[in-house]
């Protein structure tokens, strides 16, 4: 115990560590109380065994699984809080002293602007010495910016064969990297998820019942009836939740991969809750099938990287990509980037080749490392020799090279794992079927853990993305946004109409990335995870007060039934739509605001701006649609109207709290500044100087004796940040305006119904049918995929059946028969002389029985016999000796 | 033909007679008086040979011990004392045979190996080691370890640790066991309920046998 | 062999009594009385102890020493058999040995 | 030579032994008489009535030799025997005076004490071959009640032994030459109480009342001398009266200095005489034998001093329970012996050195003067015995006595 304190004192890192493991040990927990459960049940009776029966929850066992999974959530919450707050506290002390520093130079500068004589002298002096204290406040604040906790140690380590000493080979390592990104992560999805614990207690409480109906499914019997299943379900939360903590944790490539697929595996346990349910268990199946198409790109691209660099760890990998800021001479004009060239055959030497800088070249230059030690080094590029020496199977303090290609495979891989998960354009289908599952379970999939996994990886994964890969990502994101977009427009399934403008929403995200607006992408990560955590919530609880109804042609009118969630969904709608001094609107401005300066600088990806401008106002429309159909109006189904009521408070206290967090997480000073969120501002630390190299055009010319480099607008008409900061507003009005359009339209059609829904479909049947269809993407793969796999499954299975399954019943008869030969000479000769053994001892034994009479005497007889011989032969043989 | 040797031969004939009486005798309280003299005639032997402390040794454990234990035996186990527990004249037959040869065997080892005997001792010199010297042997202060090669061991022995071998520890080792086997004994011997109810057969000479009530007739169990 | 007592008398006198003891327990169907022929044998190597004690100075301390654990032992050794013998006689209501056979093969 | 020698003391033993039993008989009837009032052997066999047992004695060599139908003639004729030479065999190794010893052994204790307890087995042969139940009764307790009388009684023999470094009797009596203090009796407190404890266990050792229960009348007949009559039967007491001696004879020399008169400043008696008759080159043999006779005299005094307590006890104590018996034995005297033994050892070791000779003369003054006060009571009390109509005694009387209780005589 002491050494864990000393251990979180010594290094504040392993708060979070501990966050992680802590929801593992409540489902550890669970799984083992449940076991038990199951094992003492057949023997209850017994004194002992019920009282165990009864310590692990007797007959009907209570909320005690909740409870434990809640507060272990909720520990892990208040845990990563306070990392949290040790970590901006350890980071933003170099900024407090480099700002006092600029008041104070600012305010002497104005002083000796006025003062003149020798006084002017001294406050001369006194800002140049102000100015030298802040040149190295610029270093500390370059520090702050890449500052992080890490840690790792080695899980297994791979070496080859005989090789004998633990330092050389290379190890899968499990460790934890914890930057303001991932410590953001932490509190978020921690306190998202501790809510949703709270929420679920509430919603799933009818699985308390030792035997619960399943309306939905028909049996011969009726409706099924069964086991209520309350202590899974939390046992599987938990398991999410301590999956997701670990991917956020994870500092290399390998360990995300393993919480990746754990995360995929809860999905499907959690999606697929209600097994009994045809369409439950397909959903689960297929978002199980889809995210292993995903989880094979990633794959490729972690063999990819492996072979290539040799290493998963993310600091290693972007080392050994990206171009170091520095050399022994100063800064570097490539730094931060891929340096490119081509290996001429010529100047091959021991195993060496000379790669040649060529802005296009083939190959990319793989740095060594460590690169703590600049002076040592002589960098790469057009300011510098433009040949370098790698070598063909290099070590990792050595110059390589990898084909370009290949980069940008693996980059699209791993973005390809991201689409899985994240549900962007090709394999976005499971995400609405995933809402077959408890909308608990919606929430934490759609808010906090799953979806949000693939973003947080394209964010931490970023400096290995090249410019294709990250077109390739803005427009899949674009194309997403814009679909999920138009179907959300026509469904009536509260719940599928959420699960598309998740899907939309991502789509902003994924653009943003792609676009390099690394900080906007995760800041609306983060804002999207509060204010779609509230709507789903919120339809959970419309959902549970009208007796699971969710379609929206039956409800209406509900706000005076349930006053808490519509007003809370009403913030989030109002959030989720972007209006101001809303957490979206942050957020999403900023995104637009990056599109608009990518666009400006690359006018020919007109549509990523497009796209998210005009998906602003789709989604305005559609929340808004969704919020007034459901509680506004006169009722459309008396019959549920009369039965809704509101939640009890288990369920509206999360609403309340996440309503407010949805409305303020992300207020800075002042708050109508939409650059001055805060929470923009921490995300920001956590950027990789990969993306301003890529998109900031950072000018590292500045000698080595001015101190590091620094960001500064060269052309500002090149750079997208710069461009995009100068047209915030402009982007952001564009936005609010369509959005207005939006909601005003929603509301005449719904609210006041002045217009008429049906006629639009009249007018536009075929465009309806196509979104109800949902742009027939399922069609699509049906044909394409599903029922060639299927031919082809048949024609393997014949073969498999006749031919695989023929030689193995071959073979099987054949070693019957050996066998039954085999047998035969088993029980003839061994047995037989087994056999012939033991009888020869039996009667060996039964002869000898006679000597033992159990007559003491005749025992007396033979020893004092046996006496006289043993003296006589000792005798004889004495004799001989002394005879010689 | 000195006095000592008429009364070793006098010791040695009632020794050896009252021997032979015990085991040809088939009444078993007689066999323990035989006994009796036997074990009298061995200690009587002991003073004869000037080994006071073990004569009277003898005399204390086996005749005033011993003995007495033995005849308690037989009264707490006597259904009748007159009770036919012979055997065949054929096991006499072998057991006697036996025995002679045994007999031969052991005298003739050592008459052939040393027909004139170790040494002319007489009996009479006064070389034996009497109990101070026994002791002083117990405790180690004088010298108890052999000398000679006779038992195989090498000859300087004695000349290395001649005062070291001391029978003290030996000596507390055979009394911690005897209490061992004294505890152990009552326990087992301890009154125990008689397995078959009712009052045992009568023997013919009228002597009551049945359970000891207060103990008073068993002193293994009753009195520990 | 002469009438001066030696060695070899108290040697054949303790052969006898140990033939005595064996011929007595191989005779004996009375617990108590094999009993006896062991109290016998034991005497014998009593004797032949003490008689290597006085005819051979080497053992003038060690005969007379291991007689008296012979002695000792063989009280410890009578105790335990009467023990014995009483709770034979408790189960089997006679001191016939026998009918000690359940174990007979 | 030595073979006449080795009979004439046997025959001074045997003679001893005997008549010290007829002595005995005849004290133990007067002594009973004094002490339980009964008239007969205050008047009868003339002069103090010495005549009675020679009558007896003569009726007993004269009676008949009765031996019982269902009885084991063999067995019956050795009990007595055995009984007597286990008590008789006692005296070889028991010193009269200095050097005045059958057989001089340096184990001289032990070897009296291993000889008398051989004579619990002519008990027991005695009372299994009478063929009768009450002998039998009577043998077997008699066997129990010795065997674990022994016990404690060479545990409480250990004590002196202890004290004096040796367990010859002769030594140890010198040992205590010189004053009374000198005594081991006075020696320290272990010693002390040792000393009656041993003469406790004694006395049931050699089944004196208030411990003999083998001839519990009340219970059964005679106990293991029910069906024995004439001489085999006075071999019995015979075999008694030697114990009785001997034990008395053992507890003189251990606790109560032997043949050392007692008398301070006086050394050992013979050797004294022979210096004093000779010189201390050459000593004289008369004076020797002349200081060994008084020798022998005191310590034949005492031991029959001691032989008359025992007799008192008997006559004035009732009869133990056989179970009391026992309990007495094994559950009191036993512990005590074994913690007089510890710790005569922890005082030889540790406090002996510092209380030396102090000690000794302070338990001895203390003894003493309780020994005078009680003899003074005695002899005051005793001068108006009085003797109530109905027979009682009332030793602790106070005040005058009423007249009419007075017998006249």
């Amino acid at each position: 115990m002491m050494e864990l304190l000393e251990l979180f004192g010594e290094h504040p890192g392993w708060y979070f560590v501990a966050a992680t493991l802590v929801p593992l040990l409540s489902f550890v927990l669970i799984l083992l109380a449940s076991a038990m459960w199951c094992a003492l049940r057949p023997f209850r009776g017994t004194p002992v065994c019920d009282a165990l029966f009864n310590l692990f929850g007797g007959e009907e066992r209570g909320r005690t699984p909740a409870y434990v999974a809640t507060g272990a959530i909720a520990l892990a919450f208040v845990l990563s809080l306070i990392g949290f707050i040790r970590f901006t506290a350890q980071q933003s002390q170099f900024e407090t002293q480099i700002e006092q520093s600029q008041r104070t130079l600012h305010d002497l500068r104005t002083r000796a602007a006025a003062a003149q004589g020798k006084d002017k002298d001294e406050l001369q002096e006194q800002i140049e010495a102000e100015e030298k204290k802040l040149e190295n406040k610029e270093k500390m604040w370059e520090s702050a910016r890449s500052y992080a906790w890490q840690g790792h140690f080695d899980w297994l380590r791979i070496r080859p064969a005989g090789l004998s000493d633990p330092d050389r080979g290379t190890a899968l390592q499990l460790g934890f990297k914890i930057d303001s990104l991932s410590a953001l992560m932490f509190v978020m999805v921690t306190f998202v998820a501790s809510l949703i614990h709270l929420f679920s207690i509430g919603y799933m409480s009818e699985e308390l019942q030792p035997e619960v109906e399943d309306h939905q499914v028909h049996t011969r019997y009726g409706h099924l009836v069964r086991r209520g299943r309350f202590g899974r379900f939390f046992m599987f939360l938990s398991l999410f939740c301590f999956s997701m903590l670990n991917l956020v944790l994870a500092d290399n490539l390998f360990q995300v991969f393993l919480s990746w697929e754990l995360v995929g595996i809860c999905s499907y346990l959690l999606i697929g809750f209600y097994f009994e349910r045809q369409s439950a268990s397909n959903a689960a199946n297929k978002a199980f099938i889809v995210n292993r198409i995903g989880d094979a790109g990633f794959i490729l691209g972690l063999l990819i990287l492996w072979t290539n660099l040799g290493t998963f760890h993310f600091d290693e990998i972007f080392h050994r990509l990206r171009a170091p800021l520095t050399d022994s001479h100063g800064g570097l004009q490539l730094a931060g980037r891929f340096v490119r060239g081509d290996l001429d055959p010529a100047g091959a030497a021991d195993g060496r080749q000379s790669l040649k800088y060529s802005p296009n070249g083939a190959q990319v230059v793989l740095f060594p490392l460590p690169q703590d030690r600049a002076e040592h080094y002589h960098g790469v590029g057009p300011d510098r020799d433009d040949r370098v020496d790698v070598f063909d199977s290099p070590k990792k303090d050595q110059h390589g090279a990898m084909p370009y290609w290949l980069l940008v495979a693996a980059g699209l891989g791993i973005f390809l794992g991201c689409v899985g998960k994240s549900a962007q354009f090709p394999l976005h289908v499971w995400l609405p079927d995933a809402m077959e599952g408890p909308t608990p379970v919606s929430a934490l999939i759609h808010a906090a853990t799953m979806v949000a996994a693939g973003v947080y990886l394209v964010g931490r994964c970023y400096p290995l993305f090249a410019y294709e890969a990250l077109l390739v990502i803005a427009y899949t994101g674009g194309i997403t946004l814009f679909v999920a977009a138009t179907i959300a427009i026509v469904m009536t399934d509260i719940k599928k109409v959420l699960a598309y403008s998740t899907v939309s929403q991502l789509g902003y995200m994924m653009l943003a990335l792609g676009v390099g607006g690394w900080v906007a992408g995760l800041f609306h990560l983060l804002t999207h995870a509060f204010f779609k955590a509230l709507l789903f919530l919120c339809s959970g609880s419309v959902i549970y007060g009208c007796h699971h109804e969710q379609d929206m042609l039956k409800m209406g009118g509900l706000y005076p039934k349930m006053k808490i969630t519509a007003l809370t969904m009403l913030i989030g709608v109002l959030a989720i739509a972007g209006i101001p001094l809303f957490t979206g609107w942050y957020s999403k401005d900023a995104i637009l605001a990056q599109a608009l300066g990518f666009v400006y600088v690359h006018p020919q990806h007109l549509f990523l701006f497009l796209l998210p401008l005009g998906t602003a106002g789709i989604t305005a429309f559609y929340m808004s649609r969704l919020w007034l159909m459901t509680f506004t109006g006169k009722p459309r189904d008396e019959h549920v109207y009369e039965q809704a009521h509101e939640a009890p408070w288990t369920m509206t206290v999360p609403l309340i709290v996440l309503a407010v967090c949805s409305v303020c997480i992300a207020w800075g000073w002042p708050v109508y500044d939409a650059e001055a969120s805060w929470l923009e501002h921490n995300v920001h630390h956590a950027q990789h100087h990969a993306v301003l190299a890529d998109f900031g055009n950072i000018d590292y010319t500045v000698s080595k004796d001015h101190g590091e480099y620094w960001v500064v607008a060269k052309k500002a008409e090149e750079n997208e940040r710069l461009y995009a900061y100068y047209n915030h507003h402009l982007a952001g009005n564009l936005a609010l305006g369509l959005v207005l359009i939006g909601i005003v339209f929603a509301g005449l059609i719904y609210w006041k119904r002045i217009l008429d829904p049906a006629e639009a479909v009249e007018q536009f049947p075929g465009l309806h049918a196509f979104l109800m269809d949902k742009w027939r993407f399922d069609w699509l793969y049906s044909v394409v995929v599903v029922r060639p796999a299927l031919v082809v499954g048949s024609w393997l299975a014949w073969f498999d059946l006749r031919v695989i399954d023929g030689i193995i019943h071959g073979v099987a008869y054949l070693s019957v028969l050996l066998s039954k030969w085999d047998g035969l000479f088993d029980n003839s000769i061994i047995d037989g002389l087994v056999n012939l053994v033991g009888n020869a001892t039996y009667a060996a034994g039964a002869r000898l029985r006679n000597v033992q009479t159990g007559f003491l005497r005749s025992y007396v007889v033979f020893l004092v016999v046996a006496a006289v011989g043993i003296f006589m032969v000792l005798a004889y043989f004495v004799r001989m000796a002394a005879a010689g | 033909m000195a006095l000592t040797d008429v009364l070793f031969y006098l010791l040695a004939a009632m020794t050896g007679i009252c021997a032979l009486a015990v085991v040809v005798t088939q009444n078993i309280v007689r066999a323990a008086a035989w006994l009796l003299f036997t074990l009298a005639g061995v200690s009587g032997l002991f003073f004869l040979l000037g080994a006071d402390f073990v004569g009277a040794t003898q005399l204390l454990v086996y005749v005033g011990g011993t003995l007495v234990l033995v005849v308690f035996g037989v009264m707490l186990t006597a259904q009748s004392p007159f009770v036919n527990m012979r055997i065949s004249a054929a096991e006499w037959g072998i057991a006697l045979a036996v025995g002679l040869v045994l007999y031969g065997v052991l005298a003739a080892s050592f008459l052939i190996s040393n027909p004139k005997g170790v040494g002319d001792a007489q009996l009479g010199r006064e070389e034996m080691a009497d109990s101070i010297l026994l002791g002083q042997a117990l405790l180690g202060q004088w010298q108890a370890s052999p000398q000679g090669t006779m038992s195989g061991l090498p000859a300087d022995i004695h000349l290395r640790n001649r005062l070291a071998v001391s029978y003290l520890l030996p000596f507390e080792i055979v009394s911690v066991h005897l209490l061992v086997v004294l505890i152990g004994a009552a326990y087992l011997a301890r009154a125990k309920r008689r397995r078959l109810a009712g009052p045992a057969s009568l023997p013919v000479d009228g002597t009551d046998v049945s359970p000891p009530v207060d103990g008073q007739e068993q002193p293994l169990g009753a009195q520990t | 062999m002469n009438l001066a007592v030696g060695l070899h008398h108290f040697l054949l006198l303790g052969a006898l009594l140990f033939v005595c003891g064996a011929v007595c327990m191989a005779t004996k169907r009375n617990a108590i009385g094999i009993l006896m022929g062991v109290e016998l044998v034991l005497n014998a190597a009593t004797i032949n102890f003490v008689a290597f004690a006085r005819y051979n100075p080497i053992f003038q301390v060690e005969g007379q020493i291991f007689a008296l654990f012979v002695i000792v032992l063989a009280a410890a050794e009578a105790a335990i058999a009467l023990a014995i013998v009483l709770n034979f006689y408790n189960n089997h209501l006679t001191v016939d040995v026998d009918t000690a056979e359940e174990l007979k093969g | 030579m030595d073979l006449v020698l080795a009979i004439v003391e046997a025959l001074l033993l045997v003679t001893f032994v005997a008549g010290s039993a007829v002595f005995f008989i005849w004290l133990e009837r007067k002594v009973a008489g004094r002490i339980q009032d009964r008239l007969g052997p205050t008047r009868v066999g003339g002069r103090f009535g010495w005549l009675q047992t020679i009558a007896d004695g003569i009726k007993l060599l004269v009676k008949e030799d009765l031996i019982p139908a269902d009885a084991d003639p063999m067995l019956f004729r050795l009990g007595p025997y055995i009984a007597f030479c286990g008590a008789f065999t006692a005296y070889l190794a028991l010193p009269f005076a200095n050097g005045w010893v059958a057989k001089p052994l340096s184990i001289a204790i032990f070897f009296m004490l291993a000889v008398m307890s051989t004579e619990v087995f002519g008990i027991i042969l005695a009372g299994y071959g009478s063929g009768s139940k009450w002998a039998l009764f009577g043998g077997m307790r008699e066997a129990a009640q010795m065997v674990s009388y022994e016990v404690p009684m060479a545990l409480c023999v250990l004590v002196p032994v202890i004290v004096a470094g040796s367990m010859d009797l002769n030594y140890i009596s010198n040992l205590q030459a010189g004053g009374i203090w000198n005594w081991y009796v006075f020696h320290d407190p272990f010693t002390f109480l040792a000393f009656w404890t041993y003469f406790t266990c004694a006395t049931a050792q050699c089944k004196r009342a208030p411990f003999d229960l083998a001839e519990a009348e009340s219970e059964l007949v005679a106990g293991f001398h029910t069906e024995y009559s004439g001489l085999r039967w006075s071999f019995f007491f015979m075999a008694e009266y030697g114990a009785m001696f001997a034990v008395s004879g053992i507890a003189v020399l251990l606790f109560l200095g032997g043949w050392s008169t007692g008398l301070p400043f006086v050394p050992e008696l013979s050797s004294t005489f022979a210096t004093w008759l000779g010189s201390a080159e050459e000593p004289s043999w008369l004076g020797w034998v002349i200081g060994n006779v008084i020798n022998v005299v005191v310590f034949i005094v005492k031991g029959w001093l001691l032989v008359f307590v025992q007799m008192w006890v008997r006559w004035t104590l009732p009869r133990l329970r056989i179970d009391q018996v026992m309990m007495t034995c094994l559950k009191y005297l036993l512990p005590i012996s074994c913690v007089l033994l510890l710790g005569v050892s922890v005082w030889q070791l540790a406090v002996s050195p510092w209380v030396e000779p102090y000690f000794r003369y302070a338990l001895c003054g203390v003894c003493l003067a309780l020994f005078a006060w009680m003899a003074w009571k005695v002899w005051t009390t005793r001068s108006r015995l009085p003797v109530t109509v109905t027979g009682a005694t009332n030793l602790w009387n106070r005040g005058p006595i009423p007249p009419e209780l007075v017998q006249k005589s």
